[in-house]
């Protein structure tokens, strides 16, 4: 059953990395990069429960969360160029 | 009971792969980047929660179903976020749409997308 | 003092001279005093060995393991003693003759020149003296090392490429074949200590002995063997005083002191006599006599003439200790003392000449005997040494060396020393009589080669010290007992 | 006591076998984009692709690092070096011989290595019968944790983790260091001529 | 960052339990996978996620230069300075069974505190280096 | 079970084949940290797949578990994982730093600026 | 307490006074307690280097888990010497550093600058210790990633540039070995350099452990710059802040070359694989083409750093055709080289960066009068290269003494040759600075320059005296090096 | 300061989720990193009724009975076009007025449009969405307001609470 079900995931993982390599704007490859990420979440999901040690979603959860940020900065950058202004000259620098 | 919980673990199993592997199709066969983005919302959202359902039947009401719940709601929470993000940086980024106007323009096949 | 203290001492007071004179560089008449009194201290500390050497000793010091098993060590043997003590003296004279040249000629950067001859001082006395190959290659090489400074001397163009070919022949056949050579005679020997009889003996055989001691007397390029010799005719743009310190106390005198020793005490010429594979040498050494005595010949330029002339005497020595008797091997170290003497005389009139008229010509020299009679005396008495004639100390050389190569019938040898005989004749003999014989002639553009018309002798110093030489060299041949005894010593006799 | 059915394991190693392929495509992939936005994310997919890998591995641990810093963290910062460089490669360059030379006999050496290898899997090579087992085995006992990677990083080999925090603050006072914020105009040769006293 | 509402507001809730998340991954490295790196690693993520949606500049108030700057010492010095510890207590270094009594509690008291300063380190070397990208100009 | 044998090894060669040869090719410093990247994670795989045992579990003590996979490679990775990452973080400052010096992130354009220099 | 911990401290110390600088932030401060860690690192390398002579090879198991389940410290002879080549020179350059780095580095980047360099030392150091083979990579990426940064520091944009090409070959470089480690991991279940050695002999002739070799030495290479994987060297010498310079040209590589010893002869120590794969053959030939393309590009070079970054990747062409040897004779010939190139790279480099102390410039042009201008920084120049070249009385001739023994050891009478020749090509490139610097006048209108400082001035010469204090007496390094290239070699003899 | 207690509560139930054990050692720390996660979050501003809308209640949940509903509707709806061999999509972008008062209400509803499959928010600015439709039922389905007002119901009150 499981086994089934991550081969079912395997072939969407399959179709979304065919968009990420079509592209053929760099959006279409984010938007395949995040279906990519949650199919990846799902494998792992069911991987745990095919091999009977379902403990570990933890990283179910690390890949959700690192999904969005990736996402959240890459929008951010096609918007901006950058990540946000940069500290003024005034304020105490990094080194 | 537990037979009864299989069945639902399978159904919902299979319905869940079924659409992931649907809104990954419509992410291969759509025309444009807007367009796909809808059959992506049905991987993200659909195919996460019956997915993730499926796997809770077989886990029963332990830690592992509190964490798959986790999941499912982090997905369901940051799914639109990206999902906007993005749309919007693409409508900023100069990536126009593909529409059919109130006038009934048929939609056209051919992707004419800014190159990279 | 004891011969071992006396040798650190040897080593050690023209090191501290040449601090000194580094130090006192500012003050030109304290430096020259140091410079005087170093050379004169040196010289009582080396010739206070004498007494032991002369007495059969071999006195010892071993100072630092410089590798293990291979100690910076010093052993002082008749020849070594003759070489330290030639080179000792003579520095005393050459430094009386430095101060009249120098400032005769108004000379930069005096105090380096001055340090590094002491420094050149201290590396001879360090060649002469070492108890083993490596002591000596040493030396050898910080004596290339410091006498570079004073070929370049003048700083000119002229100068940096002679000092560029001095550098590059010396310390390119030193390290490419020399020391190749000293590597391997270590693993095949197991040790680089002189020892009477040679280390090699017994334990090479057959074409490895050949290849040795080609490495060893190519890769001694301060000998000067073709076709390794250009260094020596390019070095003569240095100040006379330089020229003298090459060609007879240090640098050609370490080349010709090192062959011998190795033909000595690294294969012992009995073994090498033995072994047939040396008599190559002797053509090598031949061909070098007569081709650069042709070469001299030629030669208009007075201390080019003298360099090729040294060419020529040096492979005197080494024709000597390749012919492998002992009375030739006498006749080599013999050698080594009387060109000493007999050269720096002629380098010292050549100076004298200069400084006085700035003449530096063969032809220009007519008629300069009667301006100056001290200079051109002690020119054809070195002249006379030169060719090995009686009364000066090279006949004494040239007759053990001639003699040597009858008993071993080496003809080859012997023919050579009678055409090279003619040749040296040929090309001093018309110099003295033209200076004595010949009236002066008018020169042209002498003004525009600052050449003096009316002169005397060079300043006293430089007069003193070639008056100084030139008895010795017949001196020598009256009294030649010390360097006889040390000679007969060197040969076991 | 759970043993893994032989078709789960099958299973697993068909799950093995077709990642790997998705991977190596991602891989290839790469030496073609021109697009250096478009690389950054496939090098994502690449990274997420290794992540599954790892968990399929038993390595859950790595994946979750990998994970973050593969897909995340490098990412993030590539993006941002895009953002202060050039979003595209200039040009399409000539095909390297001299590179492809090299990596092929690096290739074909690798090739040649697993000749002699034991397969993916075998319990019986040397890997798994050798010091591995006392942390498999003993760890509970000795070190306290149940997962054996955090007492094997920790205790067996704390120093390595050790180093690899030194890496970590190394990695960051480079940065630092290098693109620092206080800004200053570079010197020019001009500038450094002019000697300052100390 | 007034016109992207949606990210603002979204994002104002999630960083706290991304946070929260953090910590429960640094103290559970034991039990599951995850540990101080991991745990740095989305701790900083919180403060990148901060930064990108609030600014750079907002995000430095909340965690400035020299607080980062110190905390990456810090985390070195607890992990190295655990190992002198054990030094101390008569142990090889990094021997943290001297720590304690009972030498398992020492393995795992010390595992804590060097998993802590791996944390530590970690996150406040991925904050230090994403401000130095981002607040370039 | 002998199916996989040493697929997994091959497939990590041609992976590494290709981080290396875009490290060494391409001309775009960027490009070429990806390459890096692409070589590194190969490493990692192929690390991380030698200690895969047969019907082994993840390296967490489990009470129903016996055969455990190999943890030593798991740590070994995930050290050089953090020294991956660190290098990426240098090498992207660089090529900023290069970028505004040179104001080019392409090898050849720098090279000629070197060349020009120098 | 503190000494059974030594070898921990010896790390430890070092690595935790980085974040410390961070902390502590004034860079005089820093610089002071920078000081006081490398001599602390100094003296425990001493104390280390002292227990090992008296009792042997140390083994330290960190967190007292026995070896190979934990990370083991194994100190025999060869590593103990390493350390202290890597600390004594990190000690001897920190007083130089202060005014050097003042001057070069951004006033407010001072204090990274210091904790780069301690990592750098600390990794550095932590190569040289550790008994493990994945631990040593750790260390490895230590000091790989923090000399990045410090050469990034360098004022010329440039070395921005060298200091990512280095990084990316250095990067491939440990990738390399760490494929390698893992080939031999898999084969063998251990990764403790001691237990390898009894275990790899079991499955020595498989392909993957060939191939493990083979990936270690290339892996090793790339980071030691051995021809022709130096591209990534000459730049990031070149162009990075001198005292960076300084510190990785007498360090950095020496390091590498201790791990290519490690891997070929430890932990391949029992079986035969080096020889029998050809490795040492091609090695050989690398190192021998190494030698002389390298030095013949040197002589090219107008910037005299990058002169001397070619000369080390020469260089490290002798330390590897010692290796290639498989004796030991050629051992000792690398292990003393390590040390010896060590003192006089550090000397030379010094002595640029005194110069561009005071000038900016280290271009051959900008070198004229150098000789006057800054006498004592150029005679340093002087000696270490005179050393570089290999004349006697310096270091190195000691090692150059030791190659030629080792090829003649074996009949190979002609790479004895090759090295002898190569070293020649060293003459060219050293002469033609000293050349420029003392006999080509001051160009008109230059400022008038100082000395450089006494705080630059006396580590300068501490290496310099170095070069010939263990020239003149090579016995101490000579002897730690033998019974360090024996105990490596072991039965193998 | 109610945000802030709440905040912790909501973290600490979270916390004994995530950890599911109950050692005195794990729930000290628990409690440390609640309060430091608190301190952050404090620090960062974000600890307001935005970023932690204790006020929704259970009309929220109510509301995400509905969405969920509405989810699963409009992904049979996407996941038949998609398999159609002629896929019969008519995308559009339109725009519709958001009624809510509040900020947050405008999110929650623009979120609401994007999770479910078949329309995606583009753009939020005073008071309108703009909207992109992947066919015209999807369109119709959101024109017609439905959405809005169960979003505008359930942060409806507390818009009021602002204004006063
Ligand atoms: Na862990
Ligand atoms: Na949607």
């Amino acid at each position: 059953m499981f086994a089934a079900a991550a081969a079912g995931v395997l072939v969407a993982m399959a179709l979304a990395l065919t968009r990420a390599c079509l592209g053929p704007s760099v959006f279409d490859r984010i938007l395949a990069v995040n279906s990519f990420s949650t199919l990846t979440i799902l494998l792992i999901a069911i991987h745990g429960f095919l091999t009977e040690r379902p403990e570990f979603l933890d990283i179910c959860l690390v890949y959700a969360l690192i999904n969005f940020i990736s996402t959240i900065a890459v929008t951010k950058y096609i918007e901006n160029r950058g990540f946000g202004p940069a500290p003024k000259e005034e304020e105490p620098g990094e080194v | 009971m537990e037979i009864v919980l299989d069945i639902l673990s399978w159904l919902s199993l299979g319905l869940g792969c079924a659409l992931v592997i649907i809104g990954s199709l419509g992410l291969v066969r759509l025309p444009d980047m807007y367009t796909r983005m809808h059959a992506a919302g049905i991987t993200d959202t659909l195919g996460t929660m019956m997915v993730m359902l499926g796997l809770a039947f077989q886990a029963g009401l332990t830690l592992v179903t509190v964490k798959l719940a986790f999941i499912v709601l982090f997905v369901l929470y940051t799914s639109p976020v990206a999902t906007h993000a993005l749309a919007r940086a693409a409508l900023r980024g100069g990536l126009k749409p593909l529409t059919v106007g109130d006038d009934n323009v048929p939609v056209t096949r051919k992707e004419k997308e800014p190159a990279e | 003092m004891s011969a071992e203290a006396a040798i650190v001492g040897a080593l050690l007071v023209p090191l501290g001279g040449m601090v000194l004179i580094a130090l006192t560089g500012w003050r030109p008449n304290v430096r020259e005093g140091v410079t005087l009194v170093t050379s004169l201290v040196t010289f009582l500390l080396v010739a206070s060995i004498f007494p032991s050497v002369a007495a059969g000793a071999r006195p010892e010091v071993a100072l630092f393991e410089m590798l293990p098993g291979l100690a910076l060590a010093f052993r002082v043997e008749p020849l070594g003693m003759a070489f330290a003590g030639i080179a000792s003296f003579l520095w005393i004279i050459t430094s009386i003759y430095s101060i009249g040249y120098m400032r005769g000629h108004h000379e930069e950067n005096q105090t380096r020149f001055y340090a590094f001859f002491a420094m050149a001082i201290f590396s001879a006395i360090g060649v002469a003296f070492s108890a083993n190959m490596l002591t000596l290659f040493a030396f050898y090489e910080v004596l290339s090392v410091c006498t570079y400074p004073l070929v370049t001397h003048q700083g000119t163009d002229e100068a940096k490429r002679a000092g560029r070919i001095y550098l590059g022949i010396l310390i390119g056949t030193s390290i490419a074949f020399q020391l190749l050579a000293i590597g391997w005679t270590y693993i095949v020997a197991g040790t680089l200590d002189f020892q009477d009889g040679g280390i090699l003996a017994g334990k090479a055989e057959g074409p490895l002995v050949g290849v040795l001691l080609a490495l060893y007397v190519f890769g001694i390029g301060k000998a000067a063997l073709m076709p390794f010799h250009r260094w020596l005719p390019a070095a003569m743009v240095a100040p006379t005083p330089v020229s003298a310190l090459l060609h007879a106390v240090a640098v050609v005198k370490a080349g010709v002191f090192s062959v011998v020793k190795v033909i000595v005490y690294i294969f012992g010429y009995d073994y090498l006599a033995q072994q047939m594979s040396g008599g190559w040498l002797v053509y090598v050494a031949g061909f070098t006599i007569i081709a650069a005595s042709i070469i001299a010949l030629r030669q208009d330029n007075l201390k080019l003439r003298l360099a090729y002339s040294t060419i020529s005497q040096l492979s005197y020595v080494v024709i000597a200790a390749a012919i492998l008797a002992p009375m030739s091997v006498m006749g080599a170290a013999l050698h080594i003392v009387a060109h000493a003497f007999g050269k720096i005389t002629l380098f010292f009139a050549a100076g004298a000449i200069l400084v006085a008229s700035h003449k530096t010509q063969v032809s220009q020299l007519d008629g300069i005997g009667r301006r100056m009679p001290w200079t051109m005396a002690a020119f054809a008495i070195g002249s006379l040494s030169m060719i090995g004639l009686p009364p000066t100390v090279g006949f004494i050389s040239k007759w053990y060396i001639l003699q040597g190569a009858v008993q071993a019938h080496q003809m080859v040898a012997v023919a050579v020393i009678v055409v090279s005989t003619l040749l040296n004749a040929g090309y001093f003999l018309p110099i003295v009589y033209s200076a004595f014989f010949r009236p002066e002639k008018a020169l042209a553009g002498a003004a525009q080669h600052h050449i003096k018309v009316d002169h005397g002798e060079a300043p006293f110093t430089s007069v003193f010290a070639l008056t100084a030489t030139a008895a010795a060299t017949v001196a020598l041949f009256l009294f030649p007992d010390a360097p006889l005894s040390l000679a007969r010593l060197l040969v076991g006799g | 006591m759970i043993t893994l059915g032989n078709d789960v394991i099958l299973a697993s190693d068909i799950l093995n076998v077709v990642l790997l392929v998705l991977m190596l495509i991602t891989a290839l992939s790469l030496i073609f984009l021109r697009n250096l936005f478009a690389i950054i994310m496939m090098s994502g997919i690449f990274s997420l692709t290794a992540a599954v890998l790892y968990v399929v591995w038993d390595s859950v641990d790595v994946s979750f690092t990998e994970a973050s810093v593969g897909a995340g963290i490098s990412t993030v910062l590539m993006l941002a070096t895009l953002a202060l460089t050039a979003p595209e490669e200039k040009r399409i360059r000539q095909r390297h011989w001299a590179s492809l030379a090299v990596v092929t006999v690096t290739g074909a050496l690798l090739g040649y290595a697993t000749i002699d290898m034991p397969r993916y899997g075998d319990p019986e090579a040397p890997v798994n019968k050798h010091v591995a087992p006392r942390y498999i085995y003993e760890s509970g006992k000795e070190v306290g944790p149940p997962n054996m990677v955090t007492s094997t990083l920790a205790a067996y080999r704390g120093y390595d983790t050790l180093g690899e925090t030194t890496v970590i603050f190394t990695a960051a006072a480079g940065v630092i260091t290098i693109i620092g914020a206080a800004r200053r105009r570079r010197r020019t040769s001009a500038d450094v001529s002019k000697v300052r006293e100390v | 960052m007034k016109q992207r509402p949606v990210l603002r507001v979204s994002s104002k809730f999630l960083i706290a339990p991304i946070l929260l998340f953090a910590l429960y991954v640094q103290f559970h490295g034991d039990f599951g996978p995850g540990g101080g790196f991991q745990a740095g690693v989305i701790f900083a993520s919180a403060f990148i996620l901060y930064a990108i949606i609030f600014g750079v500049s907002n995000a430095r108030k909340v965690m400035p230069a020299w607080l980062t700057r110190i905390l990456l010492s810090t985390g070195v010095l607890i992990y190295g300075g655990t190992g002198l510890a054990c030094v101390l207590m008569g142990g090889a270094y990094l021997d943290y069974g001297v720590l304690l009594h009972d030498p398992v509690h020492g393995q795992e008291l010390g595992i804590m505190l060097i998993e802590f300063g791996v944390g530590t380190t970690v996150s406040s070397a991925m904050i230090t280096i994403f401000f130095n990208f981002a607040g370039q100009d | 079970m002998e199916f996989p044998g040493h697929f997994n090894y091959w497939i990590v060669i041609v992976m590494m084949m290709a981080g290396f040869y875009v490290v060494i090719s391409q001309g775009n410093l960027v490009k070429k940290v990806v390459g890096l990247n692409i070589f590194q994670v190969s490493v990692f795989v192929f690390y991380i797949s030698m200690g895969k045992v047969d019907g082994g579990t993840a390296p967490i003590i489990h009470p129903d578990w016996t055969t455990y996979t190999n943890p030593v490679p798991s740590v070994l990775i995930l050290t050089a994982i953090v020294v991956g990452v660190a290098t990426t973080a240098l090498a992207l400052a660089l090529v900023v730093r290069i970028r505004r010096a040179f104001g080019t992130i392409e090898d050849d354009e720098i090279e000629a600026q070197e060349e020009a220099q120098s | 307490m503190i000494s059974s911990n030594l070898p921990a401290l010896q790390i430890v110390i070092p690595l935790l006074s980085a974040p410390i600088c961070v902390i502590l932030r004034d860079r005089r401060i820093v610089w002071a307690f920078a000081q006081l860690i490398t001599l602390f690192a100094f003296g425990c390398a001493v104390a280390l280097t002292v227990q090992v002579l008296q009792t042997g090879p140390i083994s330290y198991e960190i967190g007292n888990w026995q070896a190979p389940w934990g990370i083991e410290y194994r100190i025999d002879l060869l590593n103990a010497f390493m350390l202290i080549i890597v600390s004594a020179i990190g000690a001897i350059t920190m007083p130089y550093a202060r005014v050097s780095v003042a001057k070069e580095i951004p006033q407010e980047r001072i204090y990274l600058f210091y904790t780069m360099y301690l990592l750098s030392m600390t990794g550095l150091l932590g190569i040289a210790i550790t008994g493990d083979a994945f631990n040593l990579f750790v260390f490895l990426e230590i000091s790989a990633l923090s000399s990045y940064v410090l050469i990034s520091l360098g004022e010329d944009r440039r070395a921005l540039t060298a200091a990512y090409r280095y990084l990316v070959m250095g990067t491939l470089g440990a990738t390399f070995y760490i494929i390698g480690v893992g080939l031999m991991y898999m084969m063998t279940g251990t990764l403790n350099m001691a237990d390898l050695v009894g275990r790899l002999p079991g499955v020595a002739h498989t392909t993957t452990i060939l191939a493990a070799l083979a990936f270690i030495t290339c892996g090793v290479s790339l980071k030691l710059a051995l021809f022709p994987l130096h591209l990534w060297l000459p730049n990031a010498y070149a162009f990075a802040p001198s005292v960076v310079t300084v510190f990785l040209a007498a360090t950095a590589t020496k390091v590498s070359v201790y791990v290519l010893l490690r891997v070929f002869f430890t932990i391949f120590g029992g079986v035969d694989l080096f020889i029998d794969s050809h490795l040492a053959d091609i090695l050989m030939a690398l190192a021998l083409v190494g030698m002389f393309t390298m030095s013949a590009v040197a002589i090219y070079q107008k910037n005299l750093k990058r002169m001397l970054a070619f000369s080390s990747v020469a260089q490290i062409g002798y330390m590897v055709l010692g290796i290639s040897f498989v004796s030991v004779l050629g051992l000792t010939g690398t292990i003393i080289h390590l040390f010896n190139h060590a003192l006089m790279k550090g000397a030379l480099f010094m002595a640029l960066g005194c110069i561009v102390f005071r000038t900016g410039s280290v271009d051959i042009k900008d070198m004229a009068g150098m000789g006057r201008r800054m006498p004592v920084t150029m005679a340093a120049f002087v000696v270490a290269g005179l050393s570089m070249i290999g004349v006697p009385l310096t270091v190195g001739f000691v090692s150059k003494w030791y190659l030629v023994l080792a090829a003649l050891e074996q009949d190979a009478w002609w790479i004895a040759l090759l090295v002898l020749l190569s070293s020649l090509l060293a003459v060219v490139y050293i002469w033609r600075v000293i050349e420029v610097a003392y006999f080509r006048p001051v160009p008109e209108g230059a400022p008038p320059i100082k000395e450089a400082p006494l705080s630059m001035l006396l580590p300068m010469w501490l290496l310099t005296g170095g070069a010939v204090f263990f020239g003149v007496h090579s016995t101490l390094t000579v002897d730690i090096a033998r019974a360090a290239a024996t105990f490596l070699l072991g039965d193998r003899q | 300061m109610v945000h802030a207690l709440s905040l912790g509560g909501v973290l600490a139930v979270l916390w004994l989720l995530l950890s599911g054990y109950f050692k005195i050692l794990l729930l000290t720390l628990g409690v440390a990193s609640v309060a430091l996660t608190v301190l952050v979050a404090r620090r960062m501003d974000i600890v307001d009724h935005e970023g932690h809308p204790i006020h929704l209640g259970w009309r929220a949940v109510t509301y995400w009975l509905w969405l969920l509903k509405e989810i699963a509707k409009s992904a049979r709806d996407v996941a038949k076009i998609v398999v159609q061999r002629e896929m019969p999509i008519a995308p559009s972008v339109f725009r519709v007025k958001a009624t809510q008062k509040s900020e947050l209400g405008n999110v929650i509803y623009a979120n609401s449009i994007t999770l479910t499959p078949g329309t995606v928010t583009l753009e939020v600015e005073d008071g309108y969405l703009t909207v992109h439709a992947i066919d015209r039922g999807c369109r119709e389905g959101l024109e017609n307001g439905d959405m809005d007002r169960r979003v505008t119901h359930m942060a409806g009150e507390f818009a009021e609470e602002e204004k006063a």
